[in-house]
């Protein structure tokens, strides 16, 4: 299965499409998107680049396991909508800093929570497949 | 580092691209993003010529459509009337190009043009196999391939 | 079209139904999906649909004024395709696991825990 | 000017996917079909999506376009080339009026190699 | 009062403690708890009736009121007096055994419970106590747990009064809602409204079915003979004295709410008749002295039932002595009994002979209980029998009859538990038998002779003891005498008749193995075999049910299911469907929308009927590709994406999964496939039906009109499902993340984790 | 009262699952931080019980959104009785999973995977919203899903395949009965959802859902016909596991019921009547299970179902007393089948198996033990005065009230049957003595295996045990929370009102 | 007719025809490839739809869908090329 022409594409559209993931994800708050669709795209990058190249190399590039992006995402969810209850507001209150920034557009807690379904999403399935793969 | 500087570059355009805002601040913010991908893929990867040399890439993207559309004119001709003119076939090409660059490039571009399918390369990366729908003469068809894409490709890549 | 819609709702119902009584393990999670995405159809139906009014809000406005597609149907379904989604690779999993221990695909040869 | 350009646009490229379909349905063998209608269709598609770029005529829609065409063509032929080689691989036949076949016998059927020249082992190939 | 009636359970949470040395000394020492008791009660039974009330729980009908009069008192004498020296004997009974602690703690809860059911006049509060009894005895009756025959009699004493008990307690739920009060004293203060209830047929049948198996009262009697596995102390206290006597003590204590009336009287009067005569009759067939006994305890239960339907003021004056008579000379006839077995291991009394030369105390004992049983004046038992003739007398000659015949049979039980194996000539193999311990022949002879003290001096009890039972049963005061000599009557002469024939049977019945195989065979057509077949035949039905249920195959499960669903859904849009069609339904279909449901339904039906597994895979990406189509022509782009990189990913996990398994099983047509077929399409046509009803309303747009409103202005986004999902229902999404990374653990560890040999589950 | 302690219930264990998944490698710190966890949970929820204890009713808007427009979290009574149930029945299966678990599995997420359990559960108490209430199901059916397999054995995967496929079969019908519901009425909060149906002129159609309802939450809480998946699985799992689930997750389907039902589909008769049907029925059902099974914790897991109908039972009958005797029994159920699930953990590691013909002998062994067991054990069956007594007086003084003879004669049935089957347990692994059969290696192994983890093992049987005496002779406070819950559950004017001031 | 009127009845019809005619190539097969390729070439066509749809609909958002299918969809064929070859190996 390790095909030249399909490493090569791969090595190329890993980056593409992590940063097509990362465009999805932040983009989601004005246009079809987010982190759920970004997530997925995102391990699809990295499920192209083990098909290619084998999950070896695939984990050698992530460096860590993808599991671990799970808590670190649930983590970073979790705080977002933990941090309006240090200001004494309800869960998951919306706090937006008042400036706008570029491409993005206004920062908030949303968009942290967005960030950590992106990360979990990554982690949960490029786990599920990864797992999947190596056990075969 | 200078191709991962490139390809950094590149993918801040493409960026740029994708947002449709070409401020220095989305580049910028595509920069950083790009380069923190880069960072995390870094690994195992082999260096990639990034000159570019855009006059014969212009040239090599205007063949390209020559053929894309030449060859697709033929087969819908082929398509659309009742009689098959096919003299289908898979020919060893050999290759010069050597990296999995150029291999990879020329046979993305010979299989869309219509008409010949890059099937696969040897594992030695000695030969690209080529599906071809008129394979009239083998040596032709060779020379075809070597003297078209080939050799503008590689003139570009090297 | 609704009344299309609907009918494929209930084929998706009805096959979905059918595949879950099959004795092969992969037909059942196809059958699982196929339930799912009956569901999901479902719910996007009963939210009335609208052609061509995606919600969202223009880019020189702060609201939606013109009629537009329920965006809630959609925000339900979407969390339901995702929770689909992991419910679904685990079930495959499991056929997978089940078939390494248990040697079969075939459903009828897994009721040894329902004897007494 | 826009309308026309949109409609010959989408004209041209709705003929091109048309082509490509019926060419997937009366070429004779497998190989065939793929090697029509990748490209047909790519270059439908691409026709359609500058249609569509003309027709927002916005620079937002218009990078998107072009984004959406980059991504077609760098894909199509790896599915392609991936897809024809497993078909090739697993002995989907060529069509019988194919006038030769040099990757017969180049596939190791374990080590899934493949070699360059007609004078590997004779275990093992396809 | 309430704490004389914790305090039992104290004592048996103590003498449950593990205790090292002097356990010997503990367990006797456990004896003063009952007699402290019977001090106590005594001592306290001036002021009767008394009703103590104490809250327990305010939301049930539930509470601790106590109420103590007459009928209290006389059980209270039987169970703490008779339980004094059966505590004293059995102390010395289980001398050294391993497990002598927990007998007297299992001993001393069941007395606590006796007490709760006597002095409760709540009926809940009766009723936990009731079966406090129940399990309590369950644990006696099994006290030798290794002994299988121990554990299955155990287990057919509490099947059979535990099922009465819960029947009861229905019975008591109707009573207590009928009468608007659970408190019997107040229940009885309301009679004509409780018998003139129209449920008054219900409660009243099910409550005496509690009494009556509890009071092995034919067709139930039969677990009390099985009993006798328990320690002879056990079925001393429990199956002569107390427990059996729980259901007499109920129905005379719900004689005045639910008695005279003709359903109450000739219900007890069938059930008390049949089974005094047919136990006694049973008696005389066997040779266990234990067998003897039970069987004459269920005759004298079945008397006293049979009494207390007859329901007469001398019937119930009858049954009132009689309970006291009978307590005491069955409680020394068993403790003789134990005595016998203790020292000779032999309970048979075709065997046993002449012991009165190694025991005379015990012989002693066991004549004058026989007396007593036997009615010969001047014992007790003399005057007991006297008032059940006079009883019998005013209601006709059938019932005299009956009485006699039944004491016939009676006294030579008496007779032969209690006297056959000290007369005649000793046995070789018992020369060696010696007197035990005091504290176990004089407990016997103490209750023995009081059998003979109030025969000569009735009035000892008659004004402390019988008109206040009497009083409370019939809710009239006792204005007659209890006295040895009522002159020559009619009643004399039965007397005559039992004593006379009595003896003469006795001396022709000769206990023998043949004798009582006899008796067990006949038992073939018994109750016993008759109600273990019921159960045996439940036995079968419950698995024959459960394996048409449980069955093992999933789709039998899912079609259970299925058609429970079609046809409570059926059932009611059958009632309600209108199946009218508006223009809310009449969006028109283009032609690419027709193709696009055209490929949907194409697709699903390959999916179904492909024989290629990975062909169905593909359908299933066709099909996720329709959909998409449909989501894109019904804006809704989020959801296309996502479901477009979900099937993707789908597929793959499909691929990465599917080569490794065998073929698919192919899916040829049979009548199978037509049930499931049915099935399903029903199931897809309801859906199909009821979504096109839904469209035909109004919905209500307020929350989405919120959403597009605010989306923006509050929430800062303009991709309204987007801003739904991370923010308006955030919360939602932070939990379908926690499913996801569930869902990925789980197929991380299933697919990893090895579980090492010894962590193994059977 | 802040608010937000409504959630702490939720976000307890979600931290905890987070922060555990962070020790991935390192079961031996996940095995006492879970103990931390699990405490605090204890005293959280007794925190927030004791606020609403009095027919307060808190609600708290995430977001800051108001209902019906965000996603609503609601504490009655009833939700706050739950959660600390589920909170005491999840500290003690995690003091003896901290025992009992070995290595292989807490390696591979056992501990994570029971805070996320306890989490689903908590959110499904908590939830205002129905979708949310789905999702909530959704974690507990994935998580359980997880645990019912972790380990992977022959058993666990074919009872796992039942319980999966009608789980998700349950979760789909679920989703339907969403999805008209909101068809018709376009709202999800159920204070919302429940004055729209008043409101609303299409009843047949509100009739159609409250049959997809109960269909779905049927599966979920092992109705009669529905409950094939419970005796296929439950017994397959680790006791741990096996514990939490005969105790808490049928449970949570008649949470569900109650909740929904009372909220928006009693007032339909037919829908009364059919769910006394179908408690009798189960309440049958599962007690002939029971008699014929010869597995303990077949047994035990057919004795959930039966138990289960009395609570349905209780549903249908809707008078005040019913609805507190089914939550009476709700809570003496959970508290007393998590802890026979664990004993029959501690039979199976004292004797090496779970089976009738298999086990003797361990009343003379281990008395105390015996006696512990036993109050436990009959306290299932109910023997007055242990926990399982009260609720059904009031059960049966509901039937009577309502006329409903069939309802008692199941109870009473149910009772004797359950009664039966403990006894006869009881006279098999305790009284008899029989030469052990078990291969005397392995049986040392396990012998031995106890009394290392002894205090851990038997500090949470008797844990519950307390507890299950607790509710059986001080049954007064929890009696009248229940008579709370029910007057709330009857008038649901106040939850309404609270929600959408 | 208008620019919009011409797509919604000439470019959609004849989308939808290419697309019937590639779905019956899906049914008719033979081969496993076959299928494969078709449901590849149908995405893209879709693409196509949906390009036309974003027109007439004066919806941009509609491309960025075609913008994920283009981008992913191969990842499909590719999956289905690997499970051919490695089903092979295992015949
Ligand atoms: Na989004
Ligand atoms: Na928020």
């Amino acid at each position: 299965m390790r095909t030249l022409i399909l490493q090569t594409a791969s090595k190329y559209l890993l980056p593409l499409l992590l940063l097509f993931s990362i465009f999805i994800l932040l983009r989601g708050h004005y246009l079809p998107g987010g982190g759920f669709v970004g997530g997925l795209i995102a391990s699809i990058a990295f499920i192209l680049h083990a098909f290619a190249n084998g999950l070896p190399q695939t984990r050698n590039l992530m460096r860590i396991h993808p599991g671990f992006l799970m808590p670190v995402g649930l983590g970073l969810s979790f705080l977002s909508g933990l941090f309006p209850m240090f200001l004494n507001r309800p869960f998951m209150t919306g706090i937006w800093f008042a400036e706008k920034v570029a491409v993005i557009g206004s920062i908030g807690t949303a968009l942290f929570f967005d960030i950590g379904v992106y990360l979990v999403v990554i982690g949960a399935s490029l786990t599920i497949i990864f797992t999947i793969s190596e056990s075969n | 580092m200078r191709n991962l500087f490139l390809m950094n570059i590149l993918l801040a355009l493409i960026w740029a691209a994708l947002t449709g805002s070409f401020g220095y601040i989305n580049i910028g913010f595509g920069f950083f993003v790009s380069y923190g991908i880069l960072w995390v893929i870094t690994r195992g990867r082999d260096d990639v010529n990034y000159f570019s040399k855009a006059p014969q890439v212009v040239s090599f993207l205007l063949f390209f459509i020559k053929e894309l559309v030449k060859a697709n004119i033929q087969v819908a001709y082929d398509v659309i009337t009742p009689k098959d003119h096919m003299k289908p076939g898979i020919v060893a090409v050999p290759l010069e190009a050597k990296t999995a660059m150029e291999i990879t490039l020329l046979a993305n571009f010979i299989t869309m043009t219509p008409g010949t399918l890059s099937l696969d390369v040897s594992t030695d990366r000695k030969v690209l196999y080529i599906h071809a729908m008129y394979v009239e003469d083998k040596q032709a068809f060779i020379d075809e391939i070597k003297n078209g894409f080939e050799r503008r490709l590689l003139k570009i890549l090297r | 079209m609704e009344v299309l819609l609907a009918i494929v709702i209930g084929t998706l119902y009805a096959a979905g139904i059918f595949m879950i009584l099959r004795r092969s393990l992969v037909r059942l999670i196809i059958g699982l999906i196929l339930l799912g995405n009956g569901a999901n159809l479902l719910i996007f139906l009963l939210g009335r649909i609208a052609k061509g009014k995606p919600p969202l809000i223009p880019e020189d406005a702060n609201f939606m004024t013109a009629a537009y597609a329920d965006p809630i149907p959609q925000a339900l379904i979407l969390t339901a395709i995702v929770i689909s989604f992991g419910l679904q690779a685990f079930a495959i999993v499991l056929v997978k696991r089940a078939y390494r221990v248990v040697k079969t695909d075939d459903i009828d040869q897994m009721n040894a825990t329902d004897d007494v | 000017m826009t309308d026309i350009l949109i409609i010959v646009f989408s004209s041209l490229g709705a003929l091109f996917i048309l082509i490509a379909a019926v060419g997937l349905l009366k070429m004779p063998d497998f190989y065939l079909r793929v090697s029509v209608t990748t490209k047909a269709v790519t270059l439908g598609v691409g026709l359609i999506l500058s249609a569509a770029a003309v027709s927002f005529s916005s620079f937002n829609v218009t990078t998107r376009v072009i984004a959406i065409i980059i991504f077609i063509i760098l894909t199509a032929p790896v599915a392609a080339h991936m897809i024809g080689r497993a078909a090739y691989f697993i002995g989907i036949k060529m069509w019988d009026k194919s006038v030769m076949d040099d990757l017969e016998g180049k596939y190791h059927r374990n080590s899934h190699t493949l070699g360059s020249n007609a004078t590997d082992e004779e275990d093992n190939l396809l | 009062m309430l704490i004389a009636l914790l305090f039992p359970f104290l004592a048996a949470a103590l003498l449950a403690l593990p205790v090292r040395e002097k356990r010997d000394l503990i367990v006797r020492l456990s004896a003063l708890v009952p007699l402290g008791l019977l001090s106590f009660f005594i001592y306290n039974s001036q002021q009767t009736p008394t009703m103590q009330r104490n809250a327990w729980l305010r939301d049930m009908p539930v509470s601790l009121d106590l109420y103590f009069d007459g009928l209290s008192f006389l059980f209270i004498l039987l169970i703490t007096g008779i339980g004094t020296a059966i505590f004293v004997y059995a102390g010395a009974y289980m001398k050294g055994h391993a497990y002598s602690q927990r007998l007297m703690a299992f001993l001393m809860l069941f007395m606590g419970a006796m007490l709760g059911v006597v002095l409760s006049d709540n009926l809940i509060a009766l009723f936990v106590f009731w079966e406090l009894t129940s399990i309590s005895s369950f644990f006696l009756i099994g006290f030798n747990n290794e002994n299988e025959a121990s554990r299955k009699s155990a287990l057919t004493a509490l099947a059979v009064t535990g099922s009465g008990g819960l029947v009861m307690l229905i019975g008591f739920i109707g009573l207590g809602e009928v009468a608007g009060t659970y408190s019997i004293q107040e229940i009885i203060a309301q009679r004509d409204a409780v018998v003139n209830h129209t449920a008054y047929g219900w409660i009243t049948g099910l409550i005496l079915f509690g009494a009556i198996t509890k009071s092995a009262q034919f067709p139930f009697h039969f677990w009390l003979p099985g009993a006798m596995k328990a320690p002879t102390p056990v079925s001393a206290y429990l199956h002569s004295a107390t427990m059996v006597k729980a259901g007499i003590y109920l129905i005379a204590r719900l004689t005045p709410a639910l008695g005279d009336t003709p359903f109450w009287n000739q219900t007890l009067l069938v059930l008390g008749g049949v089974t005094m005569l047919y136990a006694a009759f049973q008696s005389l067939f066997h040779k266990d002295m234990k067998s003897i006994l039970a069987y004459s305890t269920v005759s004298a239960l079945g008397i006293l039932v049979f009494l207390l339907g007859i329901g007469t003021s001398a019937s119930i004056l009858a049954a009132s002595v009689f309970i006291l008579v009978h307590g005491l000379y069955k409680a020394t006839l068993f403790l003789v009994t134990g005595i016998v077995d203790h020292e000779t291991g032999s309970r048979d009394v075709s065997q046993l002979s002449g012991l009165r030369k190694v025991m005379l105390p015990v012989a002693i004992a066991g004549l004058l209980a026989a007396i007593s049983n036997a009615g010969i004046p001047p014992s007790f038992g003399f005057i007991g029998k006297d008032l059940i003739y006079e009883a019998t007398e005013l209601k006709g000659h059938l019932l005299t009859a009956l009485a006699v015949l039944t004491n016939i049979f009676l006294l030579v039980a008496g007779f032969l538990a209690g006297w056959k194996p000290f007369a005649g000539p000793l046995q070789p193999e018992h020369q060696k038998v010696h007197l035990p311990e005091m504290a176990m022949w004089l407990p016997p002879l103490l209750l023995a002779s009081l059998g003979i003290l109030f025969g000569l001096f009735p009035q000892l009890i008659e004004k402390t003891i019988v008109a206040p039972v009497f009083q409370s049963i019939s809710g009239t005061a006792f204005t007659g005498h209890l006295a040895l000599w009522h002159g020559f009557n009619f009643v004399l002469l039965l007397s005559s008749i039992t004593i006379v024939g009595g003896l003469v049977l006795y001396f022709i019945i000769k206990p023998s193995t043949a004798l009582n195989s006899f008796i067990v065979k006949s038992e073939k057509f018994g109750p016993k075999v008759i109600l273990t077949g019921i159960a045996n035949g439940f036995d079968l039905f419950a698995r024959l049910y459960t394996k048409f249920f449980q069955n093992g195959y999933l789709r039998y499960y899912i079609i259970f299911i299925m058609l429970t669903l079609i046809g409570l859904l059926g059932f009611e849009m059958w009632h309600y469907t209108t199946l009218e069609t508006n223009n809310r339904l009449a969006t028109e279909v283009t032609f690419y929308e027709g193709v696009t449901i055209f490929i949907l339904l194409v697709s699903v039906v390959i999916i179904v009927f492909s024989q290629s597994r990975l062909a169905s895979v593909a359908a299933l990406g066709v099909m996720g590709l329709a959909i998409c189509i449909v989501f894109v022509f019904y804006s809704a782009p989020d959801l296309a994406m996502t479901q477009f990189t979900i099937d993707t990913l789908t597929v793959i996990l499909f691929v990465l999964v599917l080569y490794k398994l065998p073929k698919f099983i192919p899916l040829r047509f049979t009548p199978h496939h037509i049930r499931d077929a049915v099935i399903a399409l029903g199931f897809g046509a309801l859906i199909s039906i009821l979504t096109l009803e839904v469209l035909t309303k109004n919905v209500n747009r307020e929350i989405s009109e919120f959403y597009a409103a605010n989306s923006y202005v509050l929430a800062k986004g303009k991709n309204v499902v987007n801003v739904i999902l991370v923010d308006f229902r955030g919360a939602d999404t932070i939990v379908e993340i926690a499913v996801l990374s569930i869902a990925a653990i789980g197929v991380f560890s299933l697919l990893k984790l090895r579980l090492p040999k010894k962590e193994r589950i059977e | 009262m802040n608010p937000n302690l409504i959630i702490s219930p939720i976000l307890l264990p979600l931290l905890g699952a987070i922060v555990l998944m962070g020790f991935w490698a390192n079961p031996k710190i996940q095995r006492r931080l879970s103990l931390v966890f699990h405490g605090i949970a204890v005293l959280l929820a007794a925190f927030l019980l004791a606020a609403v204890s009095d027919g307060t009713i808190i609600v708290m808007q995430a977001g800051s959104w108001g209902a019906p427009f965000g996603i609503t979290y609601v504490a009655d009574a009833l939700s706050a009785l739950m959660v600390l149930l589920t909170a005491i029945a999840g500290l003690a299966v995690g003091i003896f999973s901290s025992a009992s678990i070995k290595s292989a599995r807490a390696a591979f997420g056992f501990f994570p995977l029971i805070q996320f359990l306890l989490m689903g559960l908590n959110g499904s108490f908590l939830a205002g919203d129905l979708f949310n209430l789905y999702v909530w199901f959704e974690v507990i059916i994935i998580s359980s899903f997880v645990l019912i397999t972790l380990g992977g054995e022959k058993a666990q995967l074919e009872g796992a395949i039942k319980y999966v496929t009608m789980n998700l079969l349950a979760s789909v019908i679920f989703l339907t009965g969403i999805a008209i519901l909101y068809g018709i009425l376009g709202s999800l909060n159920l204070a919302d959802l429940a004055i729209r149906v008043q409101e609303t002129p299409d009843k047949g159609l509100i009739s159609a859902a409250a049959i997809l309802f109960l269909v779905a939450f049927g599966i979920k809480s092992a109705l009669f016909p529905m409950y094939f998946w419970l005796p296929a699985s439950y017994h397959t799992p680790p006791a741990a596991v096996s514990a939490i689930f005969g105790g808490l997750l049928t449970k949570v389907g008649v949470y569900a019921f109650i909740r929904i039902f009372s909220l928006l589909f009693i007032q339909d008769p037919f829908i009364q009547k059919l769910l006394i049907g179908i408690g009798v029925l189960t309440m049958v059902s599962g007690a002939l299970g029971a008699i014929v099974s010869v597995n303990l914790r077949k047994i035990f897991s057919y004795l959930i179902i039966s138990h289960i109908g009395f609570m349905i039972g209780g549903l249908g009958l809707f008078t005040p007393l019913a609805l507190a005797g089914a939550v009476l029994y709700m809570a003496h159920d959970i508290i007393a089948k998590t802890n026979i699930f664990l004993i029959t953990g501690v039979i199976y590691k004292i004797k090496g198996s779970f089976r009738l013909e298999k086990l003797s002998g361990l009343y003379n062994e281990f008395p105390y033990l015996s006696i512990v067991f036993a109050i436990s054990m009959f306290s299932i069956v109910g023997t007055p005065p242990l926990s399982g007594f009260w609720p059904k007086v009031w059960l049966l003084q509901a039937s009577w009230q309502a006329g409903d003879y069939w309802m008692l004669g199941g109870i009473i049935l149910a009772s004797f049957l359950t009664l039966w089957i403990v006894v006869k347990i009881w006279s098999v692994v305790f009284w008899r003595k029989k030469p052990d059969v078990i291969n005397t290696r392995v049986r040392n192994e396990l012998a031995a295996a106890l009394p290392k983890n002894r205090n851990a093992v038997l500090i949470a049987v008797g844990m519950l045990t307390a507890v299950s005496l607790f509710i059986g002779f001080g049954v007064q406070p929890l009696a009248d929370l229940c008579l709370t819950i029910a007057d709330q559950l009857i008038d649901t004017e106040g939850y309404i009102q609270t929600v959408l001031q | 007719m208008t620019t919009t009127d011409y797509l919604y009845q000439i470019i959609l019809p004849i989308l939808s025809v290419s697309m019937l005619l590639v779905f019956y190539r899906f049914l008719k097969g033979p081969s496993m490839a076959d299928r494969i390729v078709s449901l590849d070439l149908m995405i893209t066509i879709g693409i196509g739809i949906m390009s036309i749809y974003a027109i007439v609909n004066d919806q941009s958002s509609f491309l960025d869908i075609a913008m994920i299918f283009a981008l992913i969809a191969f990842l499909g064929t590719i999956a289905f090329a690997y499970y051919l070859e490695k089903r092979n190996r295992n015949d």
